[in-house]
């Protein structure tokens, strides 16, 4: 027990960051297991934050209720977003959630609501680890949930043939926008929960690169089920400190391993680290059958 | 009018370092329908490897640049043999292309930050020639006009080469239907990879020129140009050569306008990309794309 | 094959214990963990930061004899506010570090400081100049001059100098730290009545700053007020002067200006450059010739104002942790902190204010002949 | 009117007139064949019916609704379903999988029960599973279920393509070559499945190059060619025909299909 507090105490961090970015990873799943490649999920975390933030720091809002304002402002610029822009195909649709993304960055930087490049202080420092874990475990059961649900079965089929999909009654606009809509609340969900982990959040927590690391976090882990992208973020949060315990000190060794990983990850497990469980899981069936 | 006039010469300027950077960008979009996102890392490593050349092994930066060219050409064959030939039999090649494409730009940027540092460096005093003209009250240098016209030249030998060459109508074909192109007897996986050689090696060359003007070279510079690079071949039309051209001298003076008519900078990256956004809506193909519907 | 796995095993046991046995035995020795940004963004500051700390504890190492030991633990935040978290906790409650000196960034140090402080350890910071980060506790300290100090003392100094009247700010509007200085320089301009004609902004990583240059070239200042650090400096400084925006028309820095670095990227072009510093690589005093010499002879570089208030911070630390008996108590560290006066560093005669910021006389320079010399005091 | 209604449609693309004043009726509960040389507008049709391409000009009804206004997944979800001459099956699912994908229309599979585990979601997911299972059945893919699909064979693949496009529970089917490429025996069990099909009241419209599967299954056929109906009659008639005689060997004599 008292090694365990240790842990805590050491890593405790370390895992509240880990349940973060595993929920901004689960956002992104949702439009990627549709087929849609989003670069805008780092943005509608940004909407989620500023938005629960300055209702914390600005208007004394309950935390609960700061969340839920974030959640739902994510929501609304997911939806005002997301009709127009998904009629765009692959890289295309990726390139405009990225354009969006970095004109909401910017409006971060030059605003004085969001306190600009210093970014928005003194957010109430609430979020703890259990109510992370417990939004965590939530989602992900919503998600493994949702991929029954007939939305879960026609977004999973219009990533395999739009064309097809129609023609099997799914409103394939329809719930386009539907995922993109879910996948931006929980986004901002993260995003607000991020703010009250730390005093403050700045613009460059939810830049470019903040948005690829989550479409990595999803190929490393694999997108195919629920716990794909919390493995994959879990692993690529933690790889920092794992190579520090390790010893690996040295910066351009450590980025170099990280890019490692992820090519060995997209050249040899093209369904992801989770495909190594369920094959085990598969062929243990098959050998019971 | 002075004012204008020398921002619109900034934006020519700086327009034609994009248009050279993203000429590269888009010959392999045109070619694979694979984004290369190692691309930002290809143009640094080319800058810093001319950098090398000129400073620690002596070398004239006549023949350094050159010499760094083909270095960054080979360092895209690397980069197509070990991120983008595993993958192109897969279905989701054009996706998992893009993230062997990320990794190996981390993995470029970890070299570079392991070889050269993180300080920024710079090519030796007198390297070039600096000499400035001032003319009615506009400012041009020499390495200015030195660069456009390589970045220019360069275009244009490419354009030829793409249009009039047996190998670059062999591009083209790949580029359009590469079952097509097999069945004609051309050896698609050689022109892939030549593809990647010449993509690579005008990244490296616009790394040069990027590192020769602005002479603060670091590891992580390509970033900052890699999402402008994004919007111009966007903005040009994916896999149009003239498009990113075009697109690269568009974005360049649509910085350089927004600055000079709102008095203020705080604007610039917000315009540019909020220019993309709407490209995007009313005209996904770009200024000069092909329209191709590409379905799935 | 066998045989010699077993002897390396042996041998690398045998490594271990032994150092297990070193540490224990020398118990007269503290740990001092220091947070820098040896990767990513800021990786420049934080490379000046590690050598000046760890040519400052090996001297003390060396000369302490079977005195008094710093433990030194170097962790790297990757300028990321996330990984500075991390490695807060884990040398607070995994090393058990007496002491941490950093982080490199404002930013990283708004999110980790107050860890410390609710951990009850204290914290030196060295490079932090935005406002706001001593007050976050009693725990909190800093050597590095806040934006506060140093730049009305430039403002000051520079108007008497050049009789300024009208100038044009250019900064980074997405730091913190170029955007404090910015806010500091314009509300210290409007105090001292001099007249703001114009503000242009740029981002972190831009190389061109051309349009913004021309801009300012048409509004004819006296000066160019900057707030950038010296990766973009060095290349504001040479577009100005390729502009043909003449030397008369000083551009004057903040903070960020306080790296060789700038003249040796901006070369000619940084000549004239005026910049507010909390340390002058050319001071006379001997600690500092001593520690300019020591450092380019260990690193084949001249030390930047950064590796110099790293240099001062350890001793300042050391200082404290010997008066503290020894520095393994966290509170009895702090007190001496506290109470440190008059002590004789690189950065001059230092003390801390009562808010525990930095107390010492800051200095105006200007860059000349490609070395910084006092314009003025 | 159960009766699908084609009155005067046409589509160009571009410049090039694909269809030109197309009209034929067909009647329910009859299998009703398409054929015509390639590049005379079969597949275009079909894509037009099934709401993936709308008509230049013409219109539509089926059971009262216009189909000319309606879009894809709406034609889906009024009971009509169709196959694709290229199997568009989702690659990277099972068979199971891909006929419970067909699903979509004729289930609830509401969020809400199965974020509280109520026995109601357990029980309609265990009934569409049977469902499915029993369609594999039929088409004769019951030893397959767990196959990706993109491991069957050719004729496995139409197979499985027919089984999702019934799980639609439609009362219109489109069929796109469903024997194409099949050897004869296989050719055989899928037109026993038609008849079956037709028997229990199911309207089947088809394209297929295959002539004596054509002749012995349809009550009547259409005839295209260059975008125009040739005729329109029972199997015999169009056999008579001179003009389509004509369309088919060519002029030259040169055989099309």
């Amino acid at each position: 027990m008292e090694h365990l507090l240790q842990f805590y105490a050491i890593y405790g961090s370390v895992i509240n960051f880990i349940g973060i970015n595993a929920l901004l990873a689960l956002s992104l799943n949702v439009t990627l297991s549709a087929g849609m490649l989003s670069l805008g999920n780092a943005a509608f975390a940004a909407v989620g934050g500023y938005t629960a933030g300055i209702l914390s720091l600005r208007f004394g809002f309950p935390y609960v209720a700061s969340l839920a304002g974030g959640t739902c402002a994510a929501g609304l610029v997911g939806l005002v977003i997301g009709l127009p822009v998904l009629r765009l195909k692959g890289v295309f649709l990726a390139m405009a959630t990225l354009a969006f993304g970095e004109v909401v960055r910017l409006a971060a930087v030059n605003l004085d609501v969001t306190g600009g490049a210093e970014g928005l202080t003194g957010i109430p420092n609430v979020t703890t680890t259990w109510m992370i874990y417990l939004v965590l475990a939530a989602a992900a059961y919503f998600i493994a949930m949702l991929r029954r649900s007939r939305l879960g079965w026609g977004l999973v089929s219009m990533r395999e043939d739009e064309t097809a999909a129609s023609s099997l009654g799914i409103p394939v606009t329809y719930y386009k926008a539907v995922a993109f809509v879910i996948g931006a609340m929980l986004a901002g969900l993260a995003g607000g929960m991020y703010a009250h982990l730390n005093y403050l959040i700045t613009p460059r927590d939810y830049g470019f690169f903040i948005a690829v690391d989550l479409l990595i976090y999803n190929i490393v882990g694999g997108t195919n089920i629920w716990y794909g992208p919390i493995l994959g973020a879990a692993l690529l949060t933690a790889l920092p400190e794992v190579l520090r315990g390790a010893g690996v000190t040295a910066g351009p060794i450590r980025m170099g391993i990280n890019g490692l990983i992820l090519l060995l990850v997209i050249l040899f497990l093209p369904n992801g680290l989770a495909s190594l469980f369920a094959r085990r899981r598969s062929s243990a069936v098959k050998a019971g059958a | 009018m002075d004012l204008l006039l020398q921002q619109l010469i900034n934006g020519l300027f700086i327009g034609s370092v994009y248009g050279l950077f993203a000429v590269g960008y888009t010959l392999v979009f045109g070619v694979l329908d694979m984004l290369n996102l190692a691309h930002a890392a290809i143009f640094t490593l080319g800058g810093l490897i001319a950098l090398w050349l000129v400073e620690t092994a002596g070398v004239s930066l006549w023949l350094a640049f050159p010499m760094a060219c083909v270095a960054a050409g080979l360092l895209g064959l690397l980069l197509n043999q070990v991120a983008f030939a595993p993958l192109r039999k897969r279905s989701d090649s054009q996706f998992s292309g893009l993230i062997s494409s990320i990794a190996m730009a981390i993995i470029f940027e970890a070299a570079a930050l392991g070889l050269f540092g993180a300080r920024s460096v710079r090519f030796p005093v007198g390297t070039v020639p600096t000499h400035t003209w001032q003319i009615a009250g506009i400012t041009i240098t020499l390495l200015q006009v030195g660069i456009v016209c390589v970045a220019a030249s360069l275009m244009v030998i490419l354009t030829l080469f793409i249009g009039r060459t047996r190998t670059g109508k062999a591009i083209r074909a790949v580029g359009e239907n590469e079952r097509a192109a097999t069945l004609l007897g051309i050896n698609v996986n050689g022109i892939i990879a030549f593809t990647f050689f010449v993509s690579s090696a005008l990244g490296g060359a616009a790394g040069i020129l990027f590192g020769l003007y602005f002479n603060n070279l670091t590891p992580d510079m390509g970033r900052s140009i890699e999402l402008k690079g994004l919007a111009v071949i966007i903005l040009g039309g994916m896999g149009s050569i003239p498009g990113a051209i075009l697109g690269g001298l568009a974005f360049g003076l649509s910085e350089v306008l927004t600055v000079a008519i709102t008095g203020t900078s705080n604007l610039r990256d917000a315009v540019a990309f909020a220019v993309l956004f709407a490209i995007l809506l009313i005209r996904p193909s770009g200024l000069l794309g092909r329209g191709k519907t590409r379905e799935a | 094959m066998k045989l010699v796995g077993r002897a390396l095993m042996g041998v690398v046991i045998g490594i271990f214990l032994l150092s297990a046995v070193a540490t224990t035995a020398f118990s007269a020795s503290f740990k001092m963990g220091f947070v820098f940004s040896m990767t990513g963004g800021a990786a420049v500051y934080g490379a000046s930061q590690k050598e000046g700390a760890s040519l400052a504890v090996d001297q003390i190492n060396a000369a302490a004899g079977s005195g008094l030991k710093i433990i030194p633990i170097f962790e790297d935040d990757a300028s990321v506010p996330q990984q500075g978290t991390n490695v807060f906790n884990k040398l607070i409650n995994g090393n058990k570090v007496s002491i941490i000196i950093g982080p490199t960034l404002s930013n990283t140090a708004k999110i980790t400081d107050p860890i410390a402080q609710k951990a009850g350890v204290p914290v030196l910071a060295i490079s932090n100049t935005i406002s706001g980060i001593t007050e976050i506790g009693d725990y909190i300290f800093r050597d590095s001059l806040t934006e506060n100090v140093v730049i009305p003392h430039t403002v000051k100094v520079a108007k008497e100098k050049l009789k300024l009247k009208k100038v044009a700010i250019l900064y980074g509007n997405d730091d913190a730290m170029t955007k404090a200085t910015y806010e500091v320089f314009k509300k210290v301009l409007k105090s001292s009545g001099i007249q703001i004609l114009g503000e242009q902004t740029f981002a972190k990583g831009d190389r061109d700053f051309s349009p913004q240059l021309t801009q300012i070239k048409a509004q004819n200042p006296d000066a160019i007020i900057c707030g950038a650090l010296a990766e973009e400096a060095s290349g504001i400084i040479s577009q100005a002067r390729q502009l043909g925006i003449p030397k008369t028309v000083r551009i004057i820095g903040g903070n960020g200006f306080n790296s060789p670095g700038l003249i040796k990227n901006a070369g000619a072009a940084a000549e004239g450059v005026i910049v507010g510093a909390a340390w002058n690589i050319s001071s006379t005093a001997p600690l500092n010739v001593k520690f300019v010499n020591d450092y380019t002879k260990k690193y084949k570089h001249a030390p930047d104002q950064f590796a110099a208030q790293a240099f001062a911070g350890v001793h300042i630390a050391y200082q404290a942790a010997k008066a503290s008996n020894g520095g393994s108590d966290r509170k009895a560290l702090r007190d001496a902190m506290a109470k440190i006066k008059n002590l004789d560093t690189v950065l001059g005669r230092f003390s801390f204010t009562e808010g525990r910021d930095a107390n010492h006389i800051g200095v105006v320079q200007e860059i000349r002949d490609g070395k910084f010399v006092v314009l003025g005091n | 009117m159960n009766r699908l209604l084609v009155e005067n449609v046409s589509r160009h693309f571009g410049g090039v007139q694909a269809l030109e004043d197309v009209s034929f009726i067909v009647e329910p509960g009859t299998i009703h064949g398409l054929i015509g040389p390639n590049g005379a507008g079969k597949t275009t049709l079909i894509n037009i019916l099934s709401g993936l391409l709308s008509p230049s000009s013409g219109r539509m009804n089926y059971r009262n609704h216009d189909l000319h206004r309606l879009a894809a997944h709406q034609v889906a979800a009024i009971g009509i379903a169709r196959t694709f001459q290229n199997i568009r099956l989702f690659p990277h699912m099972s068979c199971l999988e891909n006929v419970q994908a067909g699903q979509h229309v004729t289930s609830r599979r509401s969020l809400l029960p199965r974020l509280f585990h109520l026995p109601s979601a357990r029980r309609e997911d265990r009934d569409l599973c049977e469902r499915a299972m029993a369609m594999l059945a039929r088409v004769g893919l019951d030893d397959k279920v767990s196959y990706q699909s993109r491991n069957l064979s050719y004729g496995e693949r139409r197979r499985l393509e027919i089984a999702r496009a019934l799980s639609l529970n439609p009362s219109l089917l489109l069929l796109d070559e469903p024997v194409a490429g099949m050897r004869q025996g296989e050719a055989m069990v899928v037109a026993d499945l038609l008849r079956s099909l037709c028997r229990e009241g199911m309207t089947i419209l088809l394209i297929e190059h295959n002539m004596s599967f054509v002749m012995s299954l349809c009550s009547r056929i259409t005839v295209l060619d260059f975008g125009r109906v040739l005729t329109t009659g029972t199997p015999a008639e169009v056999r008579a025909c001179r003009e389509v005689i004509e369309a088919y060997l060519g002029t030259t004599g040169e055989p099309h299909a």
